[in-house]
């Protein structure tokens, strides 16, 4: 009856079948295993991201989807092979048993895996509520601001969570989300970009929130992410084992340059990020270094209607005035500039050097806070250098190095991206670099 | 098969009436509005009496609900639905809807906090 | 927006009451009358459904109305500048006084249009009753009520929205204004296409074409004029008495 | 029965005389361009979804690959961000709306009367019209490339990057008003396929005893009959944010950019199940046919078809795990979640007992139907590991997603679908696709697919978010991306062999001289191969009668004395002829083409200019209206039908 006008039997590669899956799923296992993807899920460094990891490997998840896709896999394979027919051969009353189906079966395959995926919620619902768990009185709190395309870090320093709890009840709630996001810090409090540094093995609270869209803030190796919402202030927390360099990437698409922002978190041991903090707390220097002082000069005249730079002489716009000294309005704070490694929304790396690769986690957590130092030393066994020349591309014309929609919106103030300079010549723009460079 | 067309009509050959036929009298329609008149202007006066909470906006609900149903029962006819084997078709049709509409809605409210907040 | 939306609407009713030539409508038969799986009428089936689509949207319309209101009374509350500057000076401390947005709305008078839009109700399942039993000239008289109390009601809601705009409530100024507009004016353009289907009865009521054969187009419109005082019913309630 | 004995005027081939009518008389053509454009027949309506749904899989498709070319290598520079965001959100969007929700509704349109045995859809007109609004919805979504650009925001186009602040351009409009318009045709499509189902059954079929193709179709209606409206008043608020100045999404007023993302996953998780429910009511159909078996568990099939419908509607913030929502909304999600795999998994596991024990025909259809059932258990699993919030926020926006959910619509929806066309092509078109382009294309497709989306779950778990327009080389990304892109172009060139197949088998079919395929080529167990192929206009001479499940089949075969099955006749023998005598068809009609065609003007108008809606609005109502005093053609049929047509006369 069957009028299929296949001749031979049909080609089924049981080869391929046989020996691709298993390959692929090896390679699978052995690549995400592989420790050169600072990004890797599979490669948690943190406690957070630890039992994000252990869940699925306690709760049984992975072996029950294991088992389930052997057995469908396989088992269809295997039936579809074993019950063929040759159509060109194929009697149509040769019929099989007309089963209609099996009561008992088809209950046994509807409870079986609801009482599996009950037991499996169990653990996940356990996990959901320990990720929400706060940190010890203490500890740090940073506030994390996502806007395009950046992040910007506010460090609880003093401890009066000032941005987190503005009743002073000790509690973060929703009346503490009213605060609008241009308060001013503390003079103890520190506000940096696009790198957060944290101490190593201490769990840091996080309180998210965005100026424009919706980012999202993810460190793969330390936690999972959470979306900072324009309007809405959501916790999460970061903790690192061991000090390193730990990549992370908005996560949420937000807009033209999406892809181009990235972050990471430095963890430092405890003397180290004590002596980070301690000189973040610091003022800039006005640099005495004629060429750099002239780069301050064209900075005053040209940056600081987006950039902000505390040094105490600086004069801001008036809608800045609430702000400074510490907070960073349209663009990043780069009070200690020079202390970072990475810029443009980690996409840059300050330095040339070992493991200076923004997107490489391979930079040392020990050299962070002398990255400065040792680019100014021209003895440097680590040969680490200032990167002059691509900061100089980028302060002369940044939207071409990266995607931005600098024009600024007149509402809000906000631009959405670095304008670029073309009128600055060549000399101006060494010595705005230069000036750049004091900025540790 | 000819014994098998025979059943089937039969199967078929239920609830073939529609509701016309057992339409209710003009008279009962101008009862139901009265009863909606008086509950509307109950209610209108019910937020006159200065309650706060609970006892404000409950019996308003209640209140709108049964003016709901009313009108959904009497005027749209949904309590002369034809009942056929499984039951009332438009009357499932609809409340099924509205009923998912509360449910997935009231879950919104839910997580925004607004409701148990 | 709500042109589309009304059209989308006018599409549905006004087609789905005049499509009557689907093959498997047509009654020639032994039995007479429609004969379906079900023994119901398509159209009526279809428009049951349609229904049950609006309560999907008008519950996200109201919910949005809602969920904006509480969003912007706590952010009068809290005292958001930006929020306090986009309305009205005189307006805003009476806001923040009472929590409340509710001082613009003129009870008596919003009661007044409610009963009239729910007393259309009844003059269309009267005009209903009327078509079904051949009666043409109470066909015409509570037909043209319907139209007109869905009118009156209509222009009540145009003086109240001009009400709110001179009391500086704009569609674009904040948040609140935003919701109340697109919910109380999608209900309007709702019961304005309610009443062009109603005027389109009317006119083949007088021409004579409107007989006990057509009683189904007009309850079918009547099902869709219910549920829009339905609708009505739910947001003079949520909207306007409890604050 | 009566149902289906029409009043029986018009000899089959004759056109009524038509009316005038004032601007259009009722279409007399046989044949050319102008039957397409007015036809009101359900089969040529679904051949027209089908049709423009791979118009649009080619726009979609053109986006895959250079969203795939562009990821290739690192650092690459074949897209600008700005156009390649344009191009991942257009691929994602037009590849939802208008190509699987259309081929879905293809396959609805084409089969479901067929498979109910009715005549034709319950509204034939506003079926049209429903195709006609979604073509011109779709139509006019992809004219923003040439207005300048595509949408930017993602193909969930969250807020408040969704507004104008955020993204200036016109794309959004488009989408959103596009959208909005295809939606129109969705909800007037799904009032029409439901009543069509609930009503329009042939005589016998009770609703146990329906397909289960027209099971999940009546799912999926309900699905989007309850589902588009809720994205409707989400794109009314975006409308109004964009285009008049309103505040819903303006966090500076105090809103709450997550009302949005509730809005649109209401409305997008139960579009995800009703973009796969047809591909599994298709391989419902067609497993039992090649398995020479029922389908196991008829009842639990309908069962847990309804179930994943109805669970649909109580996970969408499993799309917002990391939104912050709050840890009990995630908590309680979670759960909801977790407990769709049982009825999805029942599903499997009962087409897996299908073909158990079964005798197993191993050709194209059948091929694509095991792949589905594979692929999309692959897709499940990734689904049960997203369901676990906890470690959902290390996968999700990460290539993880994008590979689950391309198992799951592409593995699963897209091969069930190829599979389906296998299947029903000699019902369509009356010749046979060839087997060996056939088994070739389903290798290719599945090499082609599993390499490129296999490798996206190890990419997702490595850390590649989605909607990247680029990637450093220190990510460690390269090798498995490359390997994406080259299986992209493996499949993008085996898709596109359905085609291929398509007119191939055609010119030799054709060289061959050979006669249209009988009625049932497959010896199938449903009502639309107990007619000729391709189905004639009529559909049915007159109406099956049904006493059972898979009625047909069992006319053909029938236990003899011993309780052996025998096949007591073939399908050829048992089908109708397809004379068609004096059946009466619902005339063709301008009406549904113009009334469509006017509403994107008014949508143009909203974007450009509101001058412009006013000749949009003029078009509808008279379209309205002309539609609504539209004669009935044949003159013959007294009482009342013909009273639109002496109506007519009177009003104008």
């Amino acid at each position: 009856m069957s009028t299929t006008k296949t001749r031979k039997r049909s080609f089924m590669p049981r080869t391929f079948v046989s020996r691709a899956l298993p390959v692929a799923g090896a390679a699978l296992v052995l690549s995400a295993c592989a420790d050169d993807k600072p990004l890797n899920t599979f490669e948690p460094r943190g406690p957070r991201a630890q039992s994000l990891y252990d869940l699925m490997f306690d709760s049984g998840t992975w072996y029950v989807m294991g088992i389930v896709f052997v057995l469908v896999t396989f088992g269809g394979i295997f039936v579809a092979i074993k019950n063929r027919v040759d159509p060109a051969t194929y009697d149509p009353e040769d019929l099989p048993v007309q089963t209609h189906g099996n009561i008992t079966l088809e209950v046994a395959w509807t409870i079986l895996p609801a009482v599996v995926l009950a037991i499996i919620s169990v653990f996940v619902v356990r996990t959901i509520f320990e990720l929400e768990e706060p940190n010890e009185p203490g500890e740090l709190d940073v506030m994390v601001i996502g806007q395009q395309w950046w992040w910007e870090y506010r460090y609880d320093v003093d401890g009066d969570g000032f941005f987190t709890d503005g009743n002073g009840d000790g509690v973060v709630d929703e009346a503490d989300q009213e605060l609008p996001l241009e308060i001013a810090l503390d003079p103890d409090d520190v506000v940096t970009a696009t790198e957060m540094v944290i101490p190593a093995g201490e769990q840091v609270d996080l309180i998210l929130t965005s100026r424009d869209v919706i980012h999202s803030f993810w460190i793969p190796r330390l936690n999972g992410k959470r979306d900072t919402v324009p309007g809405r202030w959501h916790t999460w927390s970061l903790e690192a084992d061991e000090p390193g360099k730990y990549t992370g990437w908005c996560t949420e698409y937000c807009g033209l340059s999406h892809a181009r922002m990235r972050m990471s978190v430095i963890a430092l041991d405890d003397a180290e990020f004590d002596a980070w903090l301690a000189n973040q707390q610091q003022q800039a220097e006005v640099p005495s270094d004629p060429e750099a002082a002239a780069g301050r000069e064209i900075f005053a005249n040209q940056c600081v209607s987006c950039h902000v730079i505390d040094d105490g002489e600086f004069e801001y716009p008036e809608n800045f005035a609430e702000t400074v000294p510490l907070v960073s309005h349209a663009a990043p704070n780069l009070t200690h500039f020079a202390t970072r490694s990475t810029y443009a929304g980690g996409i840059f790396g300050s330095y040339a050097g070992p493991g200076t690769d923004p997107d490489d986690d391979a930079l040392d957590a020990s050299v962070y806070n002398q990255l400065s130092e040792l680019s100014q030393n021209p003895d440097s066994p680590d040969d680490y250098r200032w990167n002059t020349a691509e900061l100089k591309r980028w302060v002369a014309n940044a939207p071409g190095q990266k995607a931005m929609a600098s024009d600024v919106n007149p509402d809000t103030g906000l631009g959405r991206g670095m304008l670029p300079f073309p009128q600055l010549t060549d000399e101006e723009l060494d010595q705005v670099v230069a000036y750049l460079a004091t900025l540790d | 098969m000819a014994e098998q067309t025979a059943d089937v009509a039969a199967a078929h050959g239920h609830a073939h009436d529609d509701d016309h036929g057992h339409h209710p009298t003009e008279r009962h329609y101008w009862i139901i509005f009265a009863i909606l008149a008086v509950l509307t202007a109950v209610e209108v006066a019910w937020s006159y009496l200065g309650l706060e909470g609970v006892s404000l906006w409950l019996p308003l609900l209640v209140m709108m609900v049964a003016k709901f149903i009313l009108v959904a029962g009497e005027f749209m006819h949904l309590r002369f639905d034809t009942k056929i084997i499984n039951g009332r078709v438009f009357t499932w049709a609809f409340a099924a809807s509205l009923l998912l509409a509360v449910a997935v809605y009231f879950i919104v409210f839910a997580a925004f906090d607004t409701v148990f907040a | 927006m709500t042109d589309i939306a009304d059209s989308a609407t006018d599409v549905v009713d006004d087609v789905a009451s005049a499509d009557d030539h689907a093959p498997a409508d047509h009654g020639h038969d032994d039995h007479g009358g429609h004969h379906t799986s079900l023994g119901l009428s398509n159209m009526k089936l279809a428009m049951w459904l349609f229904l049950g689509s609006e309560c999907l949207l008008f519950g996200a319309l109201i919910s949005t109305f809602l969920l904006s209101k509480a969003r912007f009374i706590t952010e009068l509350v809290a005292g958001n500048p930006r929020v306090i500057e986009s309305i009205p000076a005189g307006l805003a401390e009476e806001f923040i006084e009472a929590g409340t947005v509710e001082p613009i709305y003129d009870i008596p008078f919003t009661s007044g249009s409610s009963f009239i839009l729910l007393m259309s109700s009844l003059t269309m399942v009267l005009a209903h009753k009327a078509v079904s039993e051949d009666d043409d000239l109470q066909t015409k008289i509570w037909l043209g009520a319907t139209a007109l109390l869905g009118s009156t009601f209509m222009a009540g809601q145009v003086y109240e929205f001009t009400v709110f705009y001179r009391e500086g409530i704009e569609y674009g100024t904040s948040l609140y204004g935003s919701a109340f507009y697109t919910l109380t004016g999608f209900h309007g353009a709702h019961v304005t296409g309610g009443i062009l289907m109603l005027l389109s009865l009317l006119v083949l009521a007088f021409r004579g074409k409107l007989k006990s054969n057509r009683a189904e187009t007009v309850e079918l419109v009547g099902l869709y004029w219910h549920f829009v005082d339905i609708v009505w019913v739910l947001i003079f309630t949520i909207v306007y008495l409890i604050p | 029965m009566a149902m289906m004995e029409e009043p029986l005027a018009l000899p089959s081939g004759t056109v009524a005389r038509s009316r005038p009518l004032g601007a259009f008389s009722r279409p007399r053509e046989t044949s050319g361009l102008v039957t397409w454009l007015t036809t009101v027949d359900h089969k040529k309506i679904g051949i027209m979804y089908g049709a423009a749904a791979l118009f649009f899989l080619i726009i979609g498709g053109i986006a895959a690959l250079m969203i795939r070319v562009q990821l290739a290598v690192p650092d690459s520079e074949f897209l600008s961000a700005e156009f390649y965001n344009q191009v991942f959100t257009m691929h994602g969007t037009v590849m939802v709306f208008l190509v699987v929700m259309p081929i879905g509704a293809a396959f609805a349109n084409y089969l479901m009367p067929l498979q109910v045995g009715a005549r034709d859809v319950a509204f034939p007109r506003i079926n049209a019209f429903s195709f006609w609004v979604f073509f011109f919805g779709g139509l006019m979504l992809n004219t923003s490339w040439f207005l300048g650009g595509g949408a930017d925001g993602g193909w969930f186009n969250y807020a408040p990057n969704n507004g104008i602040a955020f993204s200036p351009s016109n794309g959004i409009d488009f989408w959103n008003i596009g959208l909005f318009i295809a939606g129109i045709g969705s909800l007037t499509g799904s009032v029409n396929l439901i009543t069509t189902v609930l009503n329009m059954r042939a005589p016998g079929m009770s609703l146990m005893k329906t397909p289960v193709f027209t099971w999940m179709t009546l799912v999926t209606q309900f699905l989007l009959l309850l589902a588009i409206p809720v994205l409707t008043v989400a794109q009314i608020l975006l409308a109004s944010d964009r285009l008049f100045g309103a505040n819903f999404f303006n966090v500076e007023q105090g809103a709450d950019p997550l009302l949005w993302q509730h809005l649109f996953w209401i409305f997008g998780h139960p579009e995800v199940y009703l973009m796969i429910l047809p591909a599994f009511g298709i391989v419902s159909e067609i497993i039992p046919t090649f398995s020479r078996k029922p389908i196991f568990g008829y009842p639990f099939m309908v069962f847990s078809g309804i179930a994943i419908g109805f669970m649909g509607w109580g996970v969408w913030a499993h799309h917002m795990f990391v939104s912050g929502i709050g840890p009990l909304s995630v908590a309680a999600f979670t759960v909801a979640t977790m407990f769709i795999a049982v009825p999805t998994g029942v599903k499997i596991l009962n087409w897996l007992a299908t073909m158990w024990g079964g005798k197993i025909i191993l050709n194209t259809a059948m091929l694509f139907s095991i792949a589905l059932v594979i692929q999309f258990t692959v897709g499940g699993l990734s689904g049960v590991s997203h369901a676990m919030a906890a470690h959902d926020t290390q996968q999700t926006d990460t290539y993880y997603i994008v590979a689950h959910f391309h198992y799951v619509l592409f593995g699963g929806a897209f091969f069930g679908f190829i599979g389906g066309m296998y299947f029903w092509w000699p019902k369509a078109f009356g010749y046979m696709l060839s087997e060996r382009i056939g088994k070739l294309q389903f290798w290719l497709m599945v090499i082609g697919f599993n390499l490129t989306f296999g490798p996206m779950h190890i990419l997702g778990l490595q850390g590649m978010p989605r909607r990247m327009q680029t990637y450093s080389d220190a990510h460690g990304f390269n090798f498995w991306n490359m390997a994406a892109t080259i299986g992209s172009f493996i499949l993008g060139f085996s898709t596109l062999m359905i085609l291929l197949n398509a007119f191939v088998s055609y010119r030799k079919w054709v060289a061959a001289d050979r006669p249209n395929v009988g009625a049932d080529p497959w010896d199938a167990r449903t009502l639309e191969w107990s007619i000729q192929s391709p189905a004639p206009d009529h559909n049915f001479d007159h109406d099956p009668v049904v006493t059972s499940l898979d009625d047909f089949w069992h006319r053909k075969y029938q236990k003899d004395e011993n309780g052996v099955l025998r096949r007591v006749a073939t399908g050829d023998e048992l089908a109708q002829p397809g004379n068609g005598e004096g059946v009466h068809l619902p005339a063709p009609s301008y009406w549904p083409i113009v009334l469509a065609g006017s509403i994107p003007i008014i949508g143009y108008g909203v974007i450009y200019s509101l001058w412009l809606v006013i000749p949009g609005a003029v078009l509808m109502m008279a379209s309205i209206y002309g539609w609504a005093l539209e004669p009935a053609d044949d003159l013959d049929i007294d009482d009342h039908h013909d009273d639109h047509a002496k109506e007519l006369e009177t009003v104008s």
